[in-house]
């Protein structure tokens, strides 16, 4: 039926799951008590504020510390303290979804704002640059090599590719990343080692635009290499599938020319099942971002991941978490966007 | 003779989903009735869509129907439990159509053969009344076939093995969907030949469905032509082929290829369109829109089955009363449609 | 006959390699039509008759072992163009085909009018729009509603999307047309309205056909010349009357006598066992483990293609004690 | 295709026979570690420092000096024998003594001496410890008495049992001293205890270089070490005497910077990256087989009802849910397996819930019912076989991906600290920077360990490609 309703229904699939992921978090952040850690440490914060405020206009200190304990009751029944955590989980979800997490614990902004909400901000743009980059290299280089496969499929080529591919999926990215860095940063010198920008970053624009891209191209490599080999051999099977069917004999029956037998009866035919896998390559590409991130130092999400982990900071973790599902789930939408378009027959009747 | 299996009025709806939250009915037999007699054969006859694969599940009580009554041997199974059918289904077996899909690659023609007896828990002799089974459906010698599995098997013979499950327990009913559909048109008579001495050793009751009008004449006593979820036409296999009273049975039989030289001289006179779908039937009489003879009132009313002549019964508003020397003419007495 | 023949096939072999062994599918088979003729090959399955069409429109699949023979069109040796000239001047423009199985030759994702018009978009210098014109004429020809143009395949019925392979074959205005098993997947009236079709279509357009079944009285309904297929090999090839009325190949007269018969009492015959094993085929005649008249020279010798009467060969020692 | 025909298209490929043989000696190493190892090897072997000191720090593989010119020191452990004894006034003499062959440029890299296990019934015993250098010069690095009674203690007095006595000589001030003035005496050279620290044992195994004060030339020959044990009674014992004079390499794979055994911990790695892989996948692969079927065959509400919650379920990034539950719930490796298994099952339902649809459309299902088998029967006796060669395919495909997922863990620091896994020792390798210092044998081995056993997994699927693909079986 209509395009509109089936995409409905993938974006409600989707929010399902975003609301999943949420309901997990809060559930286990109450059960184990970390919220309630959470939220007196921004109980405590919030009081260091108001007393600053009082002691410019209470002087006696016991009334300071009545007026601070009210403030404090106070504070605690505003965020629901003193109930248990499952009855303020509506209440947490709905900070987890504003991100209005608190402040972090030791890590900081770029400016040096110690809140969760620009922490992770901040980091995200560099993300979805290196996600988005290498995906689009992957995807290309894949399509392009697969497809060529399939047109050789059993040749010496074909069957080195696919040990290739097999080495490929058996890469982690983390440490195919320490591999190039041993070899192009310290054995050859090539490219540097991680950051952002070299020290100190050069000035103007451009120069610091070609620096950031030198950079991020270690990163990148990494983490095409990891997911290049297993998308290789995805296309290339779907193509030989589709080569299979017989509407593509009749194709040729009809007297097409081959390039046009492969464009329209291949891999027009073959792109929604293309597209399907893409999709469940991205949970893997995610992840390879925030290990090839953390090895490359690269200041994103990734990166955050794991500096949170290692000063255990549960604010930023929580953060971290549902930003990477809404990452993932804005993208399978924009996936599932172009397979639904792309394919007529997927239809709810 | 006693009547085995009566199915009674039955209707059998499916929910088919459209759209997101909407489903539409599909009502795949719409108020079908059939008797047979122990001991005998009817061929159910239709084309796809009509119904008969349905009438076949709900006999043997792998569907159970919407509305209706299915008894076996005088007994009420309509509604009877898993349970409960498991004593109907060592009396009742079916065989299928698709000799390729209906037996497990993964189990050897001797587990195969020996499973109605494994599941029903006989243990006495099962090797002798496998092989005999074997022996019956002429797989021979049985302990070399036995011990074959199924893809070494040609069409023709993996369904033999299909036969010989059917009637390792001895079967009172066999219920025969297109048994031979999907072999070779050389083998085909065999095969029916096979369930025809089987039944005349057995006195087992077949129930033959069919899409091919050709062959339920040569193996069939009796006949019922269904279309889309109605049964339109019934009676001795002779008298209906004979006399066919219902346009679409005359439309049936005119469409069957013979082989003769002159067929390329002449065009044969077909009805019109495809039978529609079951999930949009159209009013009154279903086949109005495709019947050459229809009338005023063949959109507005449901004919009901009556007998016209002898033991032979139609549903069409052809025919208002009952009359022996009833017969269809060649050509329509009114316009082509309405 | 002074003209050359629309199509003639001279010992057209091919055989498939398999994880078994190397498979003659189709055996050295020549047969021609004159144009305006029909031919009808039959045969039960695995008897070669889709590879031979396959071969003929040079669309073979990929584990093809061998493949040799002469295929003259009108005079013209096919046989020795490459694959470019034959795509460019021979496929779809003079020999056109209509698949079996409706179901799978029509691409999903493409809108059916643009499949039927897409060879004369390829081949000739035809406007978009005057393609479709034509496109839809075509599909009124076979009878489907002109708004079936814009239909996607999994919207139409089984029999629908057969007429449009039929309009999509006949877009090119080809002199021949191959039909492979044409309405096996349809129900016997839909099948009865499509064979009268082509009737009607072979009249019109003067077209030389090729029909492929596995029904030989399906095939009697067009043919005017019957060839039947055993094991790769033609058996028995003749006028319609002679093989049909009067038999030669006793695999041809018991596969007629498989037929069941309305409104007559004798009852159909079968043929015993089954179809050879392409990868180990017996000695001699490749019928006699299953032929009634087998004698001794059947086991030893294999019959060549013996005249039975004008223009009526079969491939049996039987013919040769005939007087 | 049944499961039997599908081992035989595996093993008919190159690839396959390959993982195969990958396959056989994962195990085959895995049940080595099984038999030889403690269970408890995590927090009692390797997390134990003790364990590890007398071990060189990050100090590569011994083969590896092959391939340099450097020197190469050998890691030497003396272990004292029976003592020679000699009566001396009030008491007994116990001498050890152990020789040490320097023929290098390089003198060791450090010096201990370890004492364990005394027994004492009055007097407490004195150990010394002495070199003889090889142009006969002596050097008494250390002297120590043995803790005497306390108060309220009665004999025999039991000492360094549980831990022994250590003494790092290089840096102990008193061997600095003696070595410091024997220098000052032998050769004239005058060099201060703080001048000398870190250079302890090329002072020993040397010579001053004369012009250039502070340099020593090694001084090849055998050195002997004698250890002197003064005790007052015939029946007091030492149990053990050791020492240890570290080299520049260690053992078949290196040591890390804590001193441990690289390759130790490697073995251990083996039957852990098995058992989490294969319980996983076998695990993860059963539930959703089992809840494919059930869906695809039972239909109605049950179908609906597995489907939307497989399709929400599947659609949960794992890495990210990963990291933040074992940050919550604690690192633990079964954890982290259960919920790579509660993750796992979704992907694999969807499928088998396609293919048992499949297979009712087929007359199988229908057939058999009407024979009147029970659901069980039917669900877990024909369509379970009919799938189980794809099943037992995608088990293999999934289980790398448990391992990869547990390595990745591991690395950003959320590894089960009680049970040492390849990437945890990666983790350290590149938490404390050994891979800008170029210390390749803590940070390749086990990557590659890791690779090579995913990769034996992906080699085995891919040898199984016409199972999962059927329609490329004609292919070939």
């Amino acid at each position: 039926m209509s395009l509109a309703l089936t995409l409905a229904v993938r974006g409600v699939t989707l929010l399902g799951v975003l609301l999943l992921v949420l309901v997990l978090v809060v559930v286990a952040l109450g059960a184990t008590g970390f919220s309630d850690r959470m939220l007196t440490a921004i109980v405590s914060e919030d009081l260091r504020g108001i007393r600053e405020g009082l002691a410019r206009t209470i002087r006696d200190p016991d009334q300071l510390e009545a007026t601070l304990r009210a403030r404090r009751g106070e504070l605690e029944r505003f965020y629901g303290l003193d109930r248990p955590w499952y009855t303020r989980l509506p209440n947490t979800v709905l900070r987890v979804i504003t991100l209005d997490l608190g402040e972090a614990r030791n890590l900081r902004s770029f400016k040096g704002s110690p809140k969760v909400t620009s922490i992770v901000l901040e980091r995200l743009p560099y993300t979805v640059l290196l996600l988005t980059t290498s995906s689009i290299i992957t995807a290309v280089v894949g399509l392009v090599v697969g497809v060529k496969l399939a047109t050789r499929v059993g040749s010496r080529l074909d069957r080195s590719v696919s040990y290739l591919s097999a080495i490929s999926y058996a890469l982690p990215a983390w440490w195919t990343g320490i591999l190039l860095i041993l070899l192009l940063a310290f054995e050859l010198r090539w490219l540097p080692s991680g950051g952002l920008y070299s020290s100190p970053p050069p000035q103007g624009g451009v120069l610091r635009f070609l620096d950031l891209l030198r950079h991020a191209l270690l990163p990148v490599i990494t983490l095409v290499l990891v997911s290049l080999g297993a998308w290789i051999y995805t296309v290339r099977t779907m193509v030989l599938n589709t080569a299979q069917e017989f509407f593509v004999t009749v194709a040729r029956a009809k007297g097409l020319p081959e390039g046009r037998v492969m464009r329209r009866y291949i891999l027009r035919v073959a792109a929604p099942p293309i597209v399907t896998n893409l999709v469940l390559g991205l949970a893997g590409s995610l992840g390879g971002a925030i290990l090839t991130e953390t090895v490359f130092n690269w200041p994103g999400m990734g990166r955050l991941y794991y500096d949170a982990i290692l000063t255990a900071d549960e604010g930023v973790i929580v953060a971290l978490t549902f930003m990477f599902t809404l990452i993932y789930v804005v993208a399978r939408f924009a996936l599932e966007v172009i397979y639904v378009v792309l394919d007529p027959r997927i239809r709810y009747t | 003779m006693s009547l085995l299996l009566a199915a009674e009025d039955v209707v059998v709806e499916f929910q088919a989903r459209k759209g997101l939250l909407g489903s539409v009915r599909v009502r795949a037999l719409d108020g079908a009735s059939i008797q047979l007699e122990k001991g005998e054969t009817l061929a159910i006859v239709g084309e796809s869509g009509s119904g008969k694969t349905t009438l076949a599940r709900v006999c043997l009580r792998l569907q159970e129907p919407t509305r209706g009554k299915v008894s076996f041997d005088g007994q009420d199974i309509t509604h009877w439990t898993a349970r409960r059918l498991q004593q109907f289904r060592r009396r009742a077996q079916g065989i299928f159509q698709d000799p390729f899909s209906s037996l497990d690659t993964n189990m050897t023609v001797g587990q195969i053969v020996e499973e109605p007896l494994v599941i029903h828990g006989l243990r006495d002799g099962r090797q002798d009344k496998v092989y005999k089974a074997l022996e019956d459906v002429k797989l021979t010698p049985p302990d070399e076939m036995a011990a074959k599995f199924p893809h070494m098997l040609s069409g023709g013979q993996r369904q033999r093995v299909a036969i010989a499950r059917a009637l390792v327990l001895q079967p009172e009913l066999v219920v025969a969907d297109e048994p031979v559909s999907m072999v070779d048109a050389s083998s085909r008579a065999e095969i029916l030949y096979l369930l025809r001495e089987l039944q005349e050793r057995h006195g087992t009751a077949f129930l033959y469905i069919t899409h091919d009008i050709a062959t339920a004449y040569h193996f069939s006593q009796r006949i019922a032509v269904m279309y889309l979820g109605r049964i339109v036409e019934t009676g001795g296999t002779r008298e209906v082929i004979g006399n066919p009273l219902h346009p679409y049975t005359q439309a049936l039989l005119k469409a069957v290829p013979e082989p003769d030289p002159d067929n390329r001289l002449r065009r044969r006179a077909v009805v019109d369109g495809e039978p529609p779908s079951p999930a949009h039937p159209p009013s009154g009489c279903h086949f109005h829109p495709r019947c050459p003879y229809a009338f005023e009132r063949c959109p507005v009313a449901d004919p009901q089955l009556q007998e016209v002549r002898p033991g032979h019964r139609v549903a069409c508003h052809l025919w208002p009363g009952a009359d022996a020397a009833a017969r269809l003419p060649e050509k329509p007495q009114t316009g082509q449609a309405l | 006959m002074t003209s050359s023949p629309m199509l003639r096939v001279s010992d057209l072999r091919l055989s498939y390699s398999t994880a078994k062994g190397d498979l003659p599918a189709v055996d050295g088979v020549s047969f021609s039509i004159q144009a305006g003729e029909a031919l009808g090959l039959v045969g039960e399955s695995g008897a070669g008759k889709s590879s031979l069409a396959l071969a003929l429109m040079r669309v073979l699949p990929r584990n093809v072992a061998h493949h040799s023979g002469v295929v003259e069109l009108e005079g013209v040796d096919c046989t020795g163009m490459d694959d470019e000239t034959f795509r460019r001047q021979i496929r779809w423009s003079k020999m056109a085909m209509v698949f079996q199985g409706a179901m799978e030759s029509l691409n999903p994702v493409v809108r059916v009018g643009e499949q039927v018009i897409e060879p004369m978009l390829v081949q000739g210098h035809v406007a978009k729009k005057e393609a479709a014109r034509e496109a839809r004429r075509l599909l009124e020809v076979v009878r489907l509603p002109a708004e079936a143009y814009d239909r996607y395949p999994h919207e139409l019925s089984g029999g629908m999307k057969q007429r449009v392979l039929i309009a999509m074959a006949l877009i090119l205005k080809p002199r021949l047309l191959i039909l492979d098993e044409p309405t096996s997947a349809l129900d016997v009236t839909v099948q009865a309205q499509i064979m009268d079709q082509l009737k009607d279509l072979k009249k019109e357009m003067d077209l030389t056909i090729l029909f492929i079944t596995h029904d030989i009285a399906l095939a009697s309904d067009v043919c005017d010349t019957i060839g039947v297929m055993y094991a790769g090999k033609i058996a028995e090839l003749g006028p319609a009357e002679r093989v049909l009325r009067s038999p030669s190949h006793p695999y041809t007269r018991l596969l007629l006598a498989s037929v069941p018969r309305l409104h007559q009492e004798e009852q159909p015959g079968f043929i015993p066992g089954s179809p050879p094993d392409m990868v180990s085929l017996p000695l001699g005649c490749r019928f006699h483990p299953r032929c009634p008249f087998v004698f001794q020279r059947c086991i030893a010798e294999e019959p060549s293609l013996l005249a039975a009467g004008q223009n009526h060969q079969a491939r049996c020692w039987l013919v040769e004690q005939r007087p | 295709m049944n499961l039997r025909d599908s081992v035989q298209v595996m093993l008919s490929s190159a690839s396959g026979r390959l993982g195969m043989v990958f396959l056989a000696t994962l195990v085959l190493v895995s049940a080595y570690v099984l038999v030889r190892f403690p269970m408890d090897f995590g927090p009692r072997r390797w997390n134990n420092p003790a364990q590890w000191v007398d071990n060189p720090k990050a100090a590569p593989p011994v083969w590896w000096s092959a391939f340099r010119r450097d020197a190469f020191v050998p890691h030497v452990v003396l272990t004292g024998g029976e003592p020679s004894s000699g009566q001396i006034v009030g008491g007994q003499e116990r001498l050890y003594t152990f020789a040490y062959d320097h023929g290098r440029r390089l003198p060791p890299t450090f010096m201990a001496f370890v004492l364990s296990d005394v027994r004492f019934f009055d007097r407490p015993p004195v150990v010394s410890v002495e070199v003889v250098r090889p142009d006969g010069r002596s050097v008494t690095l250390l002297q120590i008495v043995v803790r005497g009674p306390r108060l309220g203690e009665s004999p025999p007095y039991l000492r360094y049992q549980e831990a022994p006595f250590r003494v790092n000589l290089s840096e102990n001030q008193e061997s600095v001293d003696a070595v410091s003035s024997m220098v000052r005496r032998d050769f004239g050279v005058a060099l201060t205890p703080a001048q000398l620290q870190g250079k302890l044992e090329e002072a020993l195994f040397g010579i001053p270089e004369e012009g250039s004060p502070g340099e020593f030339q090694s001084l090849n020959g055998t050195y002997q070490f004698n250890v002197r044990a003064l005790v007052g009674n015939a029946s007091d014992t030492l149990g053990g005497v050791k020492l240890i004079l570290g080299g520049t390499a260690y053992g078949a794979m290196g040591t890390d910077a804590l001193g441990r055994d690289l390759a130790l911990g490697l073995l251990f790695g083996f039957p852990v990256a098995l058992a989490i892989g294969v319980s996983t996948s076998l695990l993860a692969t059963a539930i959703g087989t089992f809840l494919g079927i059930v869906s695809g065959f039972m239909g109605g509400k049950t179908d609906i009802l597995i489907q939307r919650l497989s399709d929400v379920w599947s659609n949960i990034p794992l890495l990210p849910i990963l990291i933040f539950l074992i940050f919550i719930l604690g690192q633990k490796l079964w954890l982290v397996v259960v919920i790579m298994i509660l993750f796992g099952w979704p992907g694999l339902t969807i499928v088998v819930r396609s293919m048992v649809l499949q297979i009712r459309t087929g007359q199988l299902v229908e057939a058999t019912q009407a024979l009147g088998a029970s659901r069980m029967r039917i669900m877990f006796r024909h369509i379970l076989f009919q799938i189980a060669p794809f099943v037992f395919a995608q088990m293999i495909f999934f289980t790398p991906a448990a391992i990869l997922a547990e390595a990745g863990l591991s690395f950003l620091g959320l590894g089960d600290p009680s049970i040492p896994t390849w990437g945890q020792i990666l983790e350290s390798g590149f938490r404390t920077g050994a891979v800008y210092v170029g210390y390749w044998w803590w940070v390749l081995p086990p990557g590659l360990l890791i690779v090579a056993t995913a990769m034996t997994f992906a080699l085995v699927t891919l040898s199984l490609e016409p199972v999962l693909n059927p329609r490329l079986r004609t292919m070939r």
